[in-house]
Formats: C-alpha cells, structure tokens, sequence
C-alpha cells in the first residue's frame, strides 16, 4: 500500500538534478531507498537523499516519470512504499566516498553519518552535486570537460590520489562502468569498499528477478553491496537485464 | 522423510518454486536451489521477448501480492543458457511455457526440452495477459487439445497448470487429464484501486491475487480434483509455513509450490517450510511425508 | 453526503447489511438499523424450512471467514412476521431469496413483496448449497429466465446477486441485465483443513469464503461489469472501513453492503465506516458521495 | 483456528456430568464459553468451569457430541476456540448464586471469585453439582424429588428463602423456566441479577443470528446479560429459535 505525501519544498541542485523535500513517518537507513508512483505515469526506485525528519530525494531526469517530477509543484503529492533494501553499513579507518553524477544522491546520508573525505565527480562544473551541503570536508573534485578540478573520470582521479594517501575504506555510487573500475581499483589496492548499484526494478520487494546480477537480487540483498559480494559480479559494469529479462551487454 | 517421486522424477523435498518468483536468470535459480528448493518451476517463457507492463506490476496488501507483470519474459530462444545454469544446482528443473495456440505450445516445449528440462509445465492460467494464460485455459477443448499434442511431442512429463478463475476446476483438470501431473492453482483475477490516486493501482488495471488469502481457494480445488482425476497433483497458492503446505498434502497434493512467501519470508522460507514440516509428521509418528498424501479426504 | 438512491428507493447511507449476517430474526434486523446501516438485506430464504448443515459451519481464518451455514433459514411462510418487525427501523428492506428454479423464484419473490419488502435479491451465487445458488447462476440461459421472470411478476426492484466463481462476471452480469441492480459478488469457494485432526474442518467440506481477502475479488467485479454494464452495481467483499467503501464506490457501486466486518469490528461498524467516509470526502472537497461512482474508472 | 488441547484428567461428577481438566494460554473470564470441536462428530458451545492454568469443562450428557465426550479418556484431545462472550461482572452487597443442573459449571468460577450464598438444585441428590468443591459455603439445596434438601424447584425454594434474608444480587445459570422465574422474582424484589443464557449457537461469533434472543446475541452480547437486558427478553422462557430459525414456543 501507498503512502502518500505532499512535497514541501523543491530545490534546483543542477540544471537536471533536483531534490523534493517531503515529510513522512519512515526511518530509512542511508543507502536504501523507496518506490515511488507518480499515478497514470510511472513507478520508479528513489533513493533517500535526507533523512531525518525532513526527507527528500534528489532526482535527475532521465526519462518520462523523472521528467514528470521535474514539472511538479510545492503542494503536489507523491505516492511511496519502502525504504526498501540493504543500506550502507559503518566501516572502519579512513575512508574515502566516490560519488559519480546523480550517485551523490544515495551517498549523501551515509556521508553526513562518518567522517571522511569525498571524491564528487560529473560531467561538467555545473553538474557537481552537494558540493555546497559538503563544503566542510575535504573535496575532490572531477569533470569530464575539466571545468573544476581534475579533468577527466573519477576512476582516473581516484588512482592518483591512491598514489598518495591511504584510505582504508570506500562507499560509491554512480554510473556502473565507474563503479565496476572503482572496484577493481580498490580491490588491488586492498581497501575495504560498499557500492551502491541500480538495476532494472519492477517489483522492489525481491520476487520478480528482473533487478538481479549474478544471482543477487539488487532491491533486497541490495542496493549496497560489499566487497566480497561485488568480487563475485562478473556482469557489473558488462551486462545488465533488460525489462524482458534479456542479458544485455552495457 | 520429506522426499518425493513424481512422474519418475525424484525431488528431495516436496517444496518448487513457483513460476515466476525468482526464476527468470539461471544464476537466481541456482541460488534458489542452493536455498533447499526440492525443484524449480523457470518463469513462463513464450515464443519472443515480451516487455511486461509499465510500472507498477505488484502491488502489496496486508494478506497477499496482486500482479501484472504482464508474462514479461526473454524469449525462448534466450532461455537456454539460464536453463543450463540453474542446472547446476541439482534439483528438476522444471520449464514453463505459454503460447496462443497449440502451436507455440508445441514448439515451446520441444525447445525446453532440448534444454534439459525435467518437465514441462504449460501455463494455463495466468489471469491477466490477452490471449493467453486462462482465456485458453477455460477453454475445455482447447484444453484438452493442448495437453494431448505436447504430450505426443515430448518425452518428458507434462505438467498442467490451472486457472481457479472457473466455476468448476475439475472439469478443467479433466479437459488435462492427459498431463502427467495438475498443477492448482495460479492467481485469482483481482485489482486495487487507490482512493487517493482514483484509479487502480496496476498499469494493467486487473493483476492476479497471490499469497495466504488463496490458501483456502487453493486447497479446496485440490481437495476436489483429487477424488476426479487419477494423476499426481500439485498444490500452489499461500503457503506459508509446514502447517500450510502439510494442509495442501493431506488435501491431495503430492508436492506443493511456493511462491510470494520468497517475498514474505526470504529465501529461507524452503528450509523453514522443510524443517516444519519434519517436526509435525516426527511428532505425529510418520515415517515419509508421502504417508499423508490425501489423508483429510473424507469419504 | 452519504446519501444515495437506487431503482427510486432513498438510503440515508450506501452502507447494507449483507445476506446471511444476522438477518433472519426481525428484532435482530431491527437493531441493525439502529445500529447505522442505510439498508437490511434479509438472510437468503427459500420454499421450506431448512436446518442448514452440521456445525461446525463456520472458521475463523486471519483474514476473512470460511461459512457454509447451507442456506439455513425458516422457510418463506414463516418471514412475514420478521420482516415486519425489521421495517420498524426506518430503512429499506431487501428480502434475499434462493430457489432450485424459476417457478420458487417467482413465488418467493411475490411473498416477499406481499410482506412489505422494499426490493428482492435474488441469490444466484450461494457457493456451497447442492442445486441451489451458484450452481444456477452460471448456467447464463437460468439466469436470465430466472431474472426476467421474477421481473413481471413484482412491482418492486429485482436484485441479481452474482457468484465471483467463474472465469466471466462480466458474462454472468448481462444475462442477469434485466435485474434492477447486480450485486457483486457472493463468496469464493473454499475449503480448510485441520491437520491435527485430517480432516476439513467445515462439515459440509467446502464454504465460502468472505472478508478482506475476498475485497481485491469484489472491487475487481465492479470494476469491470461497470462498464460493460448499464444497472446500478452493489459492491460486496471484504469491506472494513470507509477506505474499502470508497474503493468499491470508486469502482463503479452505487452502493455497498458489509458481512463478515460485523464480527471483526462489531455493530459499530456501519456508523464508523460512515464517519471515515464523510472524513474523507469533506477532505477531499466533494459534497456527496455520489460524486465518487465510477471516479477510478481508465478509460 | 482451532487450538488442540489434551485431556489431563476426566472427573465423573454426578451420573451425567464429567468435567474433562486440561492446559491452554487462554485467559478467559467467569462466564465465557469456548466452541468445542470433536471432529467428525460435532462442534458445540461450552463454558469453562474451571479457570486457572488448568482449566476445565464440565460437561453434561445430552446427545451425541456430549455423549462423545463422555466416552473420552485421559490423553485424548480436544479442539477448542475462544474463549467467547462477556462473562459475569462483580455486584455489591450481599450475593446469592442460584444453579440449576449443569448450569453450575458456567456459575463456578464466578462464585470462586466472589463470596456469597450458593443455591444448588438438581432432579434428585446424585445430581446435584460441585456440593463438594463450594462445602465451605453456606449452601441451600432444593431437589425435585426431595431425595436431599427442599422437595421442588430452585424457584420454589428462592422465593421461600427471600422471605427470611436479603440478598442484594444474584447470578444464576440453569434451565430456562428455572432462569424464567428467578429472573421474574429477582425483578420483584428489586434484586440486581445477572443471568447465563443457552442458546442454539451455530458461529459462536456474532454473525449467524442462530442464538439471537429479542435482538439480543447470547454469543456476543451475551451469554451473561444483566437486569436492564433481560427485562426486555419477553422471549426468554417463551421460545426458543430452531436450527432452521424459526420462533418455536418452549
Ligand atoms: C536503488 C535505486 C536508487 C536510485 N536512486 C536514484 C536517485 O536517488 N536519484 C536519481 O536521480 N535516480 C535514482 N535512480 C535511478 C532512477 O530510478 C531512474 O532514473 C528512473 O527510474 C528513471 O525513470 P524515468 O521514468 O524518468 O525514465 P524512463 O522513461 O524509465 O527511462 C529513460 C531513460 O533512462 C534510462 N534509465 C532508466 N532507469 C535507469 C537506471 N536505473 N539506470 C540507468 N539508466 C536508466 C533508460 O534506459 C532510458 O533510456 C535509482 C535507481 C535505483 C535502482
Ligand atoms: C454459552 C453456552 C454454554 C454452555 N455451557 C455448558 C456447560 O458448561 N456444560 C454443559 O453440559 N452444557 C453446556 N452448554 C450446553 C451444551 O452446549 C449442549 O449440551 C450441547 O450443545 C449438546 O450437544 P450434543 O451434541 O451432545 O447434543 P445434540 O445431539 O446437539 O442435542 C441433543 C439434545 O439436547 C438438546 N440440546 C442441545 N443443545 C441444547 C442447549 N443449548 N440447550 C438446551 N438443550 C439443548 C437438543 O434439543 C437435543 O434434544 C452450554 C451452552 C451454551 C449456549
Ligand atoms: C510476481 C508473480 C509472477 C508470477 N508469474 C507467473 C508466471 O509467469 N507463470 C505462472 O504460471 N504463474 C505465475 N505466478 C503465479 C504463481 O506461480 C503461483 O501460482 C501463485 O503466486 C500462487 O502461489 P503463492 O501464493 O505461493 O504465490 C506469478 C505470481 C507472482 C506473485
Ligand atoms: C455467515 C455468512 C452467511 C452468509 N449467507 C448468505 C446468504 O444467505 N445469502 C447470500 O446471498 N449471501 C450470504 N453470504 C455472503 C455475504 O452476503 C457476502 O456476499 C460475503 O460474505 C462477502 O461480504 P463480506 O466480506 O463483507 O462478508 C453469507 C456470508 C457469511 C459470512
Ligand atoms: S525488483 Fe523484483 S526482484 Fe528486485
Ligand atoms: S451463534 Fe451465531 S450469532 Fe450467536
């Protein structure tokens, strides 16, 4: 059954990124998210990008539902069910969060729960997010053109900065084939990592198979998976099920 | 003590998973096997890649699931590399198939078998898709058409899934009576609206009702085609627990599938359901599960 | 707000009693009315006296109820006196009648009307009396004789109450056409099993069964024999709140009628719905509930 | 649902009457009744007369489902559910509880938890009900042979006693006529009563209508109804309704 609830507030973060801030009785864990029914439209997974007593999800357009989203008003409402899902657990030592595009998102709670410095990567200057709700922790800073910081993709920034700091830990989220390199990037280097993956989601509650990967089912032993787990993911970052339940390569 | 023999063929505990649940990719399927599944029903496969509905496809109510996933499936050309995986985990694989006539139901099941199925079970009864599913399956001649030619055309056992959306399940199971075991039941045709939203729920509008509510639905129908119809039965709809599927059993089932207790339970719910029902027929001084078989027929 | 008209009869509330819940003793029909409900539907009465079956006819289930209480009533000749007493409440009264054929109908319909009813509903969807209720009501050329029938022959309306137990409701609705209102739907046919005792715990085996689970049922047959269908429909299944009538109204009912919430929430449970629904439409801005009907029909 | 339970212990209590001991985690109240299922044979309503962590009915023989039971041993099981019903509330003053037959079962418990006077009548001395289990009390015995106390009906033998001593309430529970007049001279004397009823009950739930009495359900409303409640019985002692439902005159 539905939840429904009424969007208080709405914030521009980037010219296709936008949070809607909402109330509701939930008590999400950083890292899991909702299902979330835009009537007549669509139903997609959301993140929770602030918790506490003010929510919100921080939502970039794709597509029809996220469009229809971007469109909408204070006072307007969303239908909800979840959180759903396994969500970040605490590490140890230093850590270190990668946060590639819209993927800053589902990073932002754990990151305002642990210390820790963050690596904020996205096409260009203008799409960087949570720059500013992160201000005070040590940032760095990648785009694709160059137009802040290191030019070029977080993966690529990530080793050189390996070169010379130690990190002990690792939470990430953002678009697979930067995921799948962050990874492999962490396991040569012997850091302990937890990435948040997307997949297809139809159901959200672990029965339909269309969200799974090498046997693991995204909605349920997911979103966040470990390092063991993600060691056993062949098809990350090469293939991916269509809404058919097709392999298909990424 | 739970092991079963249907059809010659041996499972290790009387608990498959259900179509449709988690059995869509070789690689889940395996994993569902590792989990104590005693068999594994594949996701209803038809002749070309389907989409499925839009979102929403499932919709959760406080005593059960409502559906319409809209038969979304690879194709059965795709399909045989996650057959050869889910293989490895050791137990029947069995491969569901649905078609829009005798034809595809014939090809279909050729192709399972040339995959390696143990059997195949022909989805005659999914509530909620044009064309297929129960619109042929209350249909007695088709019915009785279908069964026969796939039954000419495979070696393997034929299994027949019907639909409780009828005003007399047996005569459906008879128009099956060739198949080599009936399978009861699928979903009941259903839908929820949201009085906020003011409309229903599901993109397809009406979906099928899953979970503990079909229970008694799905109990009663085996209990009735038990005493009309002379093959192996086996019983899906609501189980939850040992108790339930000890229910199904004693109703006439010779073994039981599991569907949305996955979602309600886990994965464990097949070891949950097996370790149940050991205790109950320990503490009632039965040897073999199979000693109950039909055992609340009242004569 | 609540109030709504149906074939020209007023019901302060769309809120009836359903057929088989304590409707047989006029005082107890009596205190139903006090008790909030906009309208009695009688239990369902035949030619003669009869018993109904061995106890137990009743199961509690944890999320709904199984009955076959086997149509017990006390027979046509001896209701005058009930539904004289149940008309002192001030609301309308619906006599609930069940036959073997078109001749009983005709003639327990005209004694009803003769005792003051203010509409007969034709039972045609009993799911667990041996040539009575549904047995008749999916044989679609009875159904229509039936309904029309007992159409000519009184001058109050004619309620065709339909079984869910088929693969058509849709089908079963237009042969009833003729009828005043449908009223959808009777219970689903359905059995449980005690595995301590092996052996099916209703005595007649099989029941029927009602409550919440059967409300996705319900709405679902509203929601489709609305548009298909151009009589006022009464929603029945599994209501419990003011949430669940709006659902039904939603779909498509002009009216509802609850059964089994009157033992999961007491007598009070007329005037509770009532509350919730007026609660819910002063929030929504509508001024009466008519307004609702059919408002999550997709076209 | 029902719950099964084991017989501990059978005690013939009279020529007639057995209560049969048992466990169960119900907690049910003086004057609830549970549904009794012996499957295959019968399910009918029975009070509990022995509350406590062993509990206990006491059944008489009346036809085939009781004389089922009573053909029960040790280590045989039962099914139950329930409990079902309100049972009796405490009154003030002094208090006078009147049995008939095997209605002392359902009046047992109540009068365990409250002091009072007991009238205990029965047809003849052997039937008389639990004289042992309540002998510390001050008890008035009426039979309707005479074979032990006052020769005549409880009713009889009431009237008679109120005439020497007040009481200020009285719970009772027997056969109908009995309940009839003790009902009829409570009124007169101005006395507050509370009385058990017998009814033909199908559900036992609050739904089938089969036990109804002037709109009254004795398996919700009921089984104990108080002195405003049966004043407005003019059924009670009048008729009775048939498995069919039909009003019969008793
Ligand atoms: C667990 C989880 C959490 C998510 N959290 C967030 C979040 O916090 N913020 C956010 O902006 N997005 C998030 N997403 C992604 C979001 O669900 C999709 O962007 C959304 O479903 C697109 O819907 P749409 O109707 O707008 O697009 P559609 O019309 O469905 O599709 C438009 C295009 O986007 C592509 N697309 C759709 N979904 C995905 C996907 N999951 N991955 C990659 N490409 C996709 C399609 O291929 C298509 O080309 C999350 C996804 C998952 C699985
Ligand atoms: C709330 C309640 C509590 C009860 N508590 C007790 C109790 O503690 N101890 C006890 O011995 N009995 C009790 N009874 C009565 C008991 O339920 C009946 O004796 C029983 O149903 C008879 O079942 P049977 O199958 O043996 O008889 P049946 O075969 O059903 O009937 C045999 C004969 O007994 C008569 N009879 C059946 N039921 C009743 C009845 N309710 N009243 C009068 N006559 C009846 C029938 O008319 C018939 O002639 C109680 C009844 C109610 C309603
Ligand atoms: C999400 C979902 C998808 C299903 N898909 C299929 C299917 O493809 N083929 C089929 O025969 N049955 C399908 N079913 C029906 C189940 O196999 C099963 O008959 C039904 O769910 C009742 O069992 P349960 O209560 O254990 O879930 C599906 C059920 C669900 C919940
Ligand atoms: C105990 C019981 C007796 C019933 N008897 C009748 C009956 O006599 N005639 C009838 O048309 N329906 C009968 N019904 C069906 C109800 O009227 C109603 O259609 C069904 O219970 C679904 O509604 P609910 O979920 O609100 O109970 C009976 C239902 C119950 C639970
Ligand atoms: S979305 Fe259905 S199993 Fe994950
Ligand atoms: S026994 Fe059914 S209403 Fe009391």
């Amino acid at each position: 059954m539905y939840r429904v609830v009424k969007i208080e507030r709405i914030k521009k973060e980037t010219p296709s990124v936008k949070t809607f801030f909402f109330r509701d009785k939930s008590s999400p864990m950083p890292g899991q998210f909702y299902m979330l029914w835009l009537p007549g439209v669509d139903e997609f997974p959301m993140s929770i990008s602030y918790i506490g007593e003010i929510k919100g999800f921080t939502v970039k357009k794709v597509g029809a539902g996220t469009s229809r989203m971007h469109s909408m008003h204070e006072g307007d409402k969303l239908w909800l069910r979840g959180p759903y899902g396994h969500g970040f657990s605490p590490m140890n030592g230093k850590i270190l969060f990668v946060g590639g595009g819209s993927g800053m998102a589902t990073l932002a709670p754990i990151i305002e729960r642990l210390p820790g410095d963050l690596l904020i990567a996205a096409r260009s200057r203008d799409e960087l997010l949570f720059m500013d709700r992160f201000k005070e922790r040590k940032i760095y800073v990648a785009t694709d053109d160059g137009s802040l910081g290191f030019k070029g993709f977080a993966h690529e920034l990530l080793e050189k900065i390996l070169e010379d700091t130690k990190y002990d830990a690792i939470y990430t989220c953002g678009p697979e084939l930067m995921l799948r390199k962050v990874i492999d990037i962490a396991s040569s280097h012997g850091i302990e990592i937890q990435a948040s993956l997307e997949r297809l989601m139809k159901c959200g509650i672990g029965i339909c198979d269309s969200c799974s990967i090498n046997g693991y089912r995204v909605c349920v032993d997911g979103p966040v998976f470990g390092s063991h787990e993600l060691a056993e993911m062949d098809e990350l970052g090469r293939y991916r099920r269509d809404r058919a339940g097709r392999k298909v390569p990424i | 003590m739970l092991e079963v023999d249907i059809n010659d063929l041996h499972f290790r505990n009387p608990l498959l998973l259900a179509s449709g649940i988690l059995d869509e990719s070789g690689d889940t399927m395996l994993r569902v096997a590792r989990s104590g599944a005693g068999g594994i029903v594949t996701k209803s496969i038809g002749m070309v890649p389907r989409e499925g509905y839009e979102n929403p496809v499932i919709y959760e109510l406080p005593y059960g699931l409502l559906n319409a996933i809209g038969l979304a499936n690879p194709g059965i050309e795709n399909f045989g590399e996650e057959i050869k995986k889910a293989k490895e985990g050791g137990v029947p694989i069995i491969g569901s198939i649905f078609g829009g006539n005798v034809d595809e139901f014939v090809y279909l099941a050729k192709k399972m078998e040339s995959y390696g199925v143990d059997a195949v079970e022909l989805n005659l009864s999914c509530p909620h898709a044009r064309g297929y599913g129960m619109e042929i399956g209350v249909d007695m001649e088709l019915v009785e058409e279908i069964v026969g030619e796939v039954k000419k055309s495979v070696g393997i056992p034929v299994w027949a899934k019907i639909t409780p959306n009828t005003d007399s399940v047996v005569r459906i199971a008879k128009a099956a009576e060739k198949a080599d075991a009936l399978v009861l039941i699928n979903t009941i045709r259903a839908m929820a609206i949201d009085i906020d939203a003011r409309r229903p729920v599901l993109s397809n509008k009406i979906g099928g009702l899953s979970g503990p509510c079909l229970k008694p639905v799905g109990v009663r129908a085996v209990y009735e085609v038990y005493s009309e119809v002379n093959k192996p039965i086996i019983g899906v709809g609501g189980i939850q627990n040992g108790r339930d599927a000890l229910e199904y059993m004693m109703a006439g089932a010779s073994a039981v599938q599991i569907g949305t207790a996955v979602y309600t339970h886990g994965l464990e719910v097949f070891t949950s359901i097996a370790r149940e029902m050991k205790e109950w027929l320990h503490r009632n001084d039965y040897e073999n599960v199979k000693d109950i078989i039909g055992a609340a027929q009242v004569k």
